[in-house]
């Protein structure tokens, strides 16, 4: 068993940045990561990061538009934590030597980005993310922090007490990937969650394979509750053939939506008339579908991204990399030709739900970053909006679990008072397939807490080890049975058939069914690779569990919540309902047996209360 | 190829005297044996179908891929693999790859993440060359495309090789920006001209894949060389700058040691292969200058 | 060196036909330098002969001391003069390579320097072709 | 970390050198290929026409600083080539001092050779 103070589980941008708070703090940080820091995904974030750095603009202006972008679902507390956070957040990084693009006064650059009302996305060329991440790893390279990397995390050590709000987390179980070792990791003082991103739920996604979302399945199945999981951000310019992402920057530079009869649709047919291509992300994608739908599509199936009219100089100064993208992933010259774009998964604004301190409601659990729902995004996240996130609360995430004092936190996870329950007519029953059923099922199934609450942290970590070995065990040991490649790609595709852009109360419940199925083929799982050595049969394996609880999750959401809000459009509903549903969606796993409720939306800030407006751009 | 290792199509035929490389248990080992049996049929049968498909239909793509795992029976021997897998109009060699493996033999294993040459896990020897499976298309490729590990790395399985030595290298030139001193507000940025972030610009887009390295007779011969690309790591410090003299100093005196910049050969080998396109001859010889006129002043 | 696991005659052997002009021209300032470091010691143990041949004033009037005759009779060889030939081919490729490579160091013509490469091998070869009458002159 | 660049000899000066003695060899060396196979044919030498050219103590000091360069040149080459394999510890300082020694063995030896041209002492 390895023991630190504060464990860091994943290292991308949010987990990083967490390490290097804890460590600040005085700390013994240690992150434990599936992938190698620098092949974290935040590297392939390209357009941006908002900061309010100049003169003219203000914290208070990029909360108040974040407010308005999220469709009023954002909580004032963290949104204003946010924005306030994020300047000095940015310049920190540039003091740790990014390499952001300049002005001619040798200042870093900031860009227009969708939904902003002034141009504070900082950046570097296309490429943000992977300077932020290469930077960061280099300060973490710098101050001699341990990673355990290749260690896939597949569970945590957390005590049973019958509320979730009772419960510890003591630390995690992890397994060498190289070795196929497993092995305890006992975290003295916290566990900070900061595996990223759960694309890999929908077919075409522009998140990494490695986006499975393991720690929101994992928090989830721990009892922390999850929050506003049916908002799932679409992005309007992926490529067609493979999801990469053509980073908004490109319309933010002047990029032009073009369909196939060379209308500029946007304003055309008054879906952002003031805005046009830079209005907010959920409202180019439906007009992009809506094109497509109507017939106006090219190949039936995407729109043209324009730039060249950009002139070559200032492309290849700014956007270098979305040549190369367009180039080699579709083969496409952005300095001769239109670029072909259609919506594809891109972000999940909901997550495992956590105070402004990165806090859940599980006592030394905290989550920051994209797994993460405290709520800034509420039901849709503004383009460069996310790497703030990122290192504004992944830093607090960190100093707070190292034992800084930050103040009580405004935002109150768990359920405590009284909370609204929600009923929700399914076709199928959602959760476990024989719910804190058979001993052996939950086993191979995983994922329940440890047995009893009693005994010290290091024993609830090696009991959780012992239940994690049986599970591998007993996967590892049928010889035959369904190969979960097949029940991953089921759902993918049910899920970007049914719960994508335009969602139909009929085609939620048939993926709430297709999820069903696959639970149910889930059961006979089988790891064919019988070696202990990189067995990522097995490492996928363990993914597929999260992938189906995740995809739930959002179905579920997606079904209780009927309005159009953000990021989520039914068609059964298309307005805003604020008397109703100014409420995230909160589902708390319940040992198998999932149970939704809500619970309100604080839209009061420090000096100002945000009032829900009519979201028109 | 004629210096290939012999092809052995099924897995069962290896001999039986298993030399792990670690004592298993012997429920383990039972294990592995009956999954080995059970699994070579069926792939037999998978691949059967897909050869066969192969011949009626020119859609396909022949790859044959370097198999080894050091403790499965059949597989301790390195050895190739035939996959014909369904061409669609795009397709790079990560996307054959990953369609082998959730088709044909789920124990194929290769890193892979981001699918968009980001990430540097799935720098391969494809076809000869060094190059990144998920920005590589198939249909620039001769057939049969041969995929390898990178030459040069311990193979740990298939075509995962082991990384730890160039990222010990890597983190050797001390890989971190360390400005002498930072403005006083907490607000305030450093500044930078645009030409002198023009400069290291190039230098910043490493996304370690090691694929420079492997491609480096001299870093094939010299495990203490440091290598391409952490070389351009630190060329990427010394020319910022935003970090003041004696640190810069300090970079210099790194790389001027025996096995730093001197090593290198001006081979190209390592600036032909980088996915990133970074000029790492140029930086190389860049500092090899720098580091003699360094010198020259104490002359 | 790193404990490679052997893949056989996969990993290295074969290489060379994937190699790219830098390479090659690495192989063959390697080679050529060698051949030339050879030749200069052998040159020396050659020449070093006039020592003995120094203070024979008599013989070295008549053409006929140590020195003198070793020379002639080697240089009466067909085969001295083809390796001659072959000592010219070598020198000139490393000279001009070399001048290729200082080049390259002064961060000259990175660019192009596989057509460089391609340069040197090329002007090598006429260089070595035409020299060919002068070199064997006298030997038939 | 200092272990992989643990030695602490700067490479940067014997790398320089071999650049200034392959520049001058350029010249040299295409002088001398040209004199003795171009101007003097191979096959009319004799000890009276290389100890002509010898007694001019210019022709001289350029032979020595050619021989001199030459080695140091080619014996560094050499050296380097075997450092890049990954030669190191007792072996890579066993063939530095071989080296070393054959060099001076070359430059004496053809040193004395001059001299017998020059009719200067031969030791
Ligand atoms: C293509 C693209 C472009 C984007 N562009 C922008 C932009 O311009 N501006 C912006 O603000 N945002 C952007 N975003 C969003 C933003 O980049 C992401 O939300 C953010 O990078 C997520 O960072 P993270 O640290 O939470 O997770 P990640 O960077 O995804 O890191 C997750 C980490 O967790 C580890 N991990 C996961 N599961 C496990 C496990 N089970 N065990 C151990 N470790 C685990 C992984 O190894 C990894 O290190 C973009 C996103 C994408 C996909
Ligand atoms: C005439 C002009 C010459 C030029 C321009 C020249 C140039 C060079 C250069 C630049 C190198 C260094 C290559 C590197 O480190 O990357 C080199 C290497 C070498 N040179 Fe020369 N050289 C010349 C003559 C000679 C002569 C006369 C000899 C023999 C005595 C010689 C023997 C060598 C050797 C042995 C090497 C090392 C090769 C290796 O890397 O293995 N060179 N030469
Ligand atoms: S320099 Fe290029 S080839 Fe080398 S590791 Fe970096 S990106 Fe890969
Ligand atoms: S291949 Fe190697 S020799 Fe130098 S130019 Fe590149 S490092
Ligand atoms: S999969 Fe990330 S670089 Fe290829």
């Amino acid at each position: 068993m390895y023991e630190h103070d504060v464990i860091v589980v994943g290292a991308g941008g949010a987990g990083l940045r967490a390490a290097i708070a804890a460590q600040e703090e005085g700390a013994d940080v240690a992150i434990v990561s599936k992938l190698h820091p620098v092949r974290s995904h935040t590297g392939a974030a390209e357009g941006g990061i908002n900061a309010a750095l100049r003169e003219g603009d203000s914290w208070e202006d990029h909360a108040y538009d974040t407010m308005k972008g999220s469709d009023y679902l954002g909580d004032a507390p963290a949104i204003e934590t946010l924005c306030k956070d994020s300047p000095k957040e940015v310049i920190q990084l540039e003091h740790w030597g990014m390499a952001f693009s300049r002005e001619d006064d040798g200042r870093v650059s900031q860009r227009p980005f969708g939904g902003l009302s002034f141009p504070r996305t900082t950046y570097a060329g296309a490429e943000t993310g992977h300077q932020l991440l290469h930077t960061m790893y280099e300060q973490l390279v710098k101050r001699g922090i341990t990673v355990y990397d290749e260690w896939y995390v597949s569970d945590l050590a957390v005590t049973d007490e019958e509320r979730p709000e009772d419960r510890t987390c003591h630390g995690v179980v992890a397994y060498d990937i190289q070795s196929g070792e497993l092995s305890g990791f006992r975290a003295k003082e916290g566990v900070i969650l900061a595996t990223g991103g759960l694309g890999q739920v929908f077919e075409h996604t522009t998140n990494a394979v490695a986006n499975t979302g393991d720690g929101v399945a994992m928090a989830y199945r721990a009892g922390v509750p999850i929050e506003d999981m049916e908002f799932i951000q679409f992005h309007p310019t992926s490529l067609p053939s493979t999801g990469v992402l053509i980073s908004e920057g490109v319309r933010g530079e002047g990029g032009i939506l073009y369909n196939a009869e060379g209308e500029r649709f946007m304003y055309e047919y008054g879906y952002a008339s003031n805005d046009g291509e830079l209005a907010s992300r959920d409202v180019v994608a439906r007009a992009e579908l809506n094109e497509v739908g109507e017939g106006r599509g090219i190949d039936d199936e995407y729109v043209h991204l324009d730039m060249r009219h950009l002139g070559e100089e200032r492309i290849t100064d700014r956007l270098e990399n979305i040549l190369h993208l367009a180039k080699d992933f579709e083969g496409v010259d952005g300095l001769e030709e239109p670029m072909p774009v259609k919506p594809g998964q891109h972000y999940a604004m909901g997550g495992i739900e956590t105070d402004e301190n990165g806090e859940t409601c599980v006592g030394g659990l905290y989550a920051a970053g994209e797994c993460a729902c405290a709520s800034v995004h509420g039901s849709n996240r503004l383009g460069g909006n996310a790497l703030p996130e990122l290192i504004v609360f992944g830093k607090r995430a960190g100093a707070h679990a190292a034992g800084k004092d930050l103040g009580t936190a405004e935002i109150e996870t768990g359920q405590r008072g009284d909370y609204e329950l929600g009923e929700l007519d399914t076709p199928v029953q959602p959760g476990e397939v024989e719910p804190a059923g058979g001993e052996g099922d939950a086993v191979a199934d995983g994922g329940v807490a440890a047995e009893t609450g009693s005994g010290d942290g290091h024993d609830i970590v090696e009991r959780a080890v012992v239940r994690e070995r049986e599970r591998v065990q007993s996967l590892m040991e049928k010889d035959d049975g369904v190969q979960h490649a097949e029940i991953r790609s089921d759902v993918q595709d049910s899920m970007t058939e049914h719960v994508n852009v335009f969602r139909e109360e009929d085609g939620l419940k048939q993926a709430l069914e297709d999820i069903a199925e696959a639970r149910e083929r889930y059961q006979d799982v089988f790891v064919k690779d019988p070696s202990r050595t990189f067995n990522t049969d097995l490492i996928q394996t363990l993914e597929t569990r999260n992938i189906l609880d995740l995809a739930e999750a959002i179905t579920l959401g997606a079904l209780a919540r009927d309005e159009f809000r953000g990021a989520h459009w039914r068609a059964e509903h298309q307005e805003r309902r604020d008397e109703e549903w100014l409420k995230h969606t909160m589902l708390s796993w319940n040992d198998g047996t999932p149970e939704l409720w809500y619970k309100p939306v604080l839209l009061e800030g420090e000096d100002k209360e945000y009032e829900p407006k009519i979201r028109s751009y | 190829m004629s210096t290939q290792v012999p092809e052995t199509e099924t897995e069962t035929e290896a001999e039986t005297d298993v030399e792990h490389s670690e004592p298993l248990a012997p429920a383990q080992e039972e294990r592995m044996r009956k999954k080995a049996e059970a699994r070579a049929d069926r792939e037999e049968r998978a691949r059967r179908e897909a050869a066969e498909r192969a011949d009626d239909d020119e859609d396909t793509y022949h790859l044959k891929v370097f198999r080894f795992d050091p403790e499965v029976e059949g597989k301790q021997e390195p050895r190739f693999d035939d996959f014909h897998v369904p061409y669609e109009k795009g397709m790079t060699v990560l996307d054959a790859l990953i369609y082998a493996r959730d088709t044909f033999d789920s124990s194929l294993t290769f890193r892979h993440s981001c699918r968009q040459a980001i990430c540097g896990s799935d720098a391969l020897f494809i076809n000869g060359r060094q190059r990144l499976g998920c920005k590589t298309q198939l249909s620039d490729l001769d057939q049969p495309v041969r995929v390898e590990p990178l030459p040069h790395a311990d193979v740990e399985k298939d075509l995962v090789v082991d990384m730890d030595h160039f990222y010990d290298q890597m983190e050797a030139v001390e890989p971190y920006f360390d400005a002498d001193e930072l403005p006083d507000g907490e607000l305030e940025e450093q500044r930078q001209t645009r030409e002198n972030r023009e400069k290291v610009k190039m230098s910043t887009r490493c996304i370690w894949c090691g694929a420079c390295m492997s491609s480096c007779n001299i870093a094939a011969g010299n495990n203490e060389y440091l290598g391409p690309a952490a070389i351009n790591k630190a060329y990427r410090f010394a020319m910022d700058e935003r970090e003041g003299e004696d640190r810069k100093q300090h970079r210099l005196n790194i790389l001027e040691q025996e096995n730093g910049v001197w090593r290198c050969q001006t081979q190209f080998s390592c600036t032909e292969v980088c996915p990133k396109d970074i000029p790492l001859t140029e930086h190389i010889q860049e500092l090899k200058r720098e580091a003699v006129k360094n010198n020259l002043k104490f002359w | 060196m790193s404990q490679s696991y052997d893949r056989g005659l996969v990993e290295d052997f074969g290489r060379w036909r994937e190699f790219s002009a830098g390479m090659w021209a690495w192989v063959f300032h390697k080679f050529t330098g060698w051949v030339l470091v050879g030749y200069l010691f052998t040159h020396i143990a050659v020449l070093s002969t006039a020592i003995s041949a120094a203070g024979q004033t008599q013989a070295i009037a008549a053409e006929n001391d140590v020195y003198t005759t070793v020379i002639v009779a080697l240089e009466s060889l067909l085969v001295v003069r083809i390796l001659e030939v072959g000592l010219l081919a070598v020198a000139v490729f490393h000279i001009l390579n070399g001048c290729r490579l200082l080049l390259v160091d002064l961060g000259v013509g990175l660019e192009s320097q596989d057509k460089s490469f391609y340069a040197s091998l090329i002007l090598t070869g006429a260089i070595v072709v035409a020299s060919v009458p002068t070199f064997l002159a006298g030997v038939f | 970390m200092a272990e992989r660049y643990s030695s602490f000899e700067k490479g940067g000066r014997r790398w320089l050198w071999q650049r200034i003695t392959a520049a001058f060899l350029v010249v040299v060396l295409a002088f001398h290929f040209f004199l003795l196979h171009f101007v003097n044919h191979a096959d009319e030498v004799s000890f009276l026409a290389s100890s002509a050219r010898m007694t001019d103590l210019t022709y001289y000091s350029l032979m020595v600083l050619f021989l001199i360069t030459a080695t140091f040149h080619g014996v560094n080459g050499v050296y380097n080539a075997l450092e890049n394999q990954g030669l190191s510890g007792t072996k890579k300082r066993v063939v530095k001092y071989t080296l070393i020694a054959a060099s001076v063995v070359l430059v004496v030896q053809g040193i004395r050779t001059a001299n017998a041209w020059a009719g200067l002492p031969t030791f």
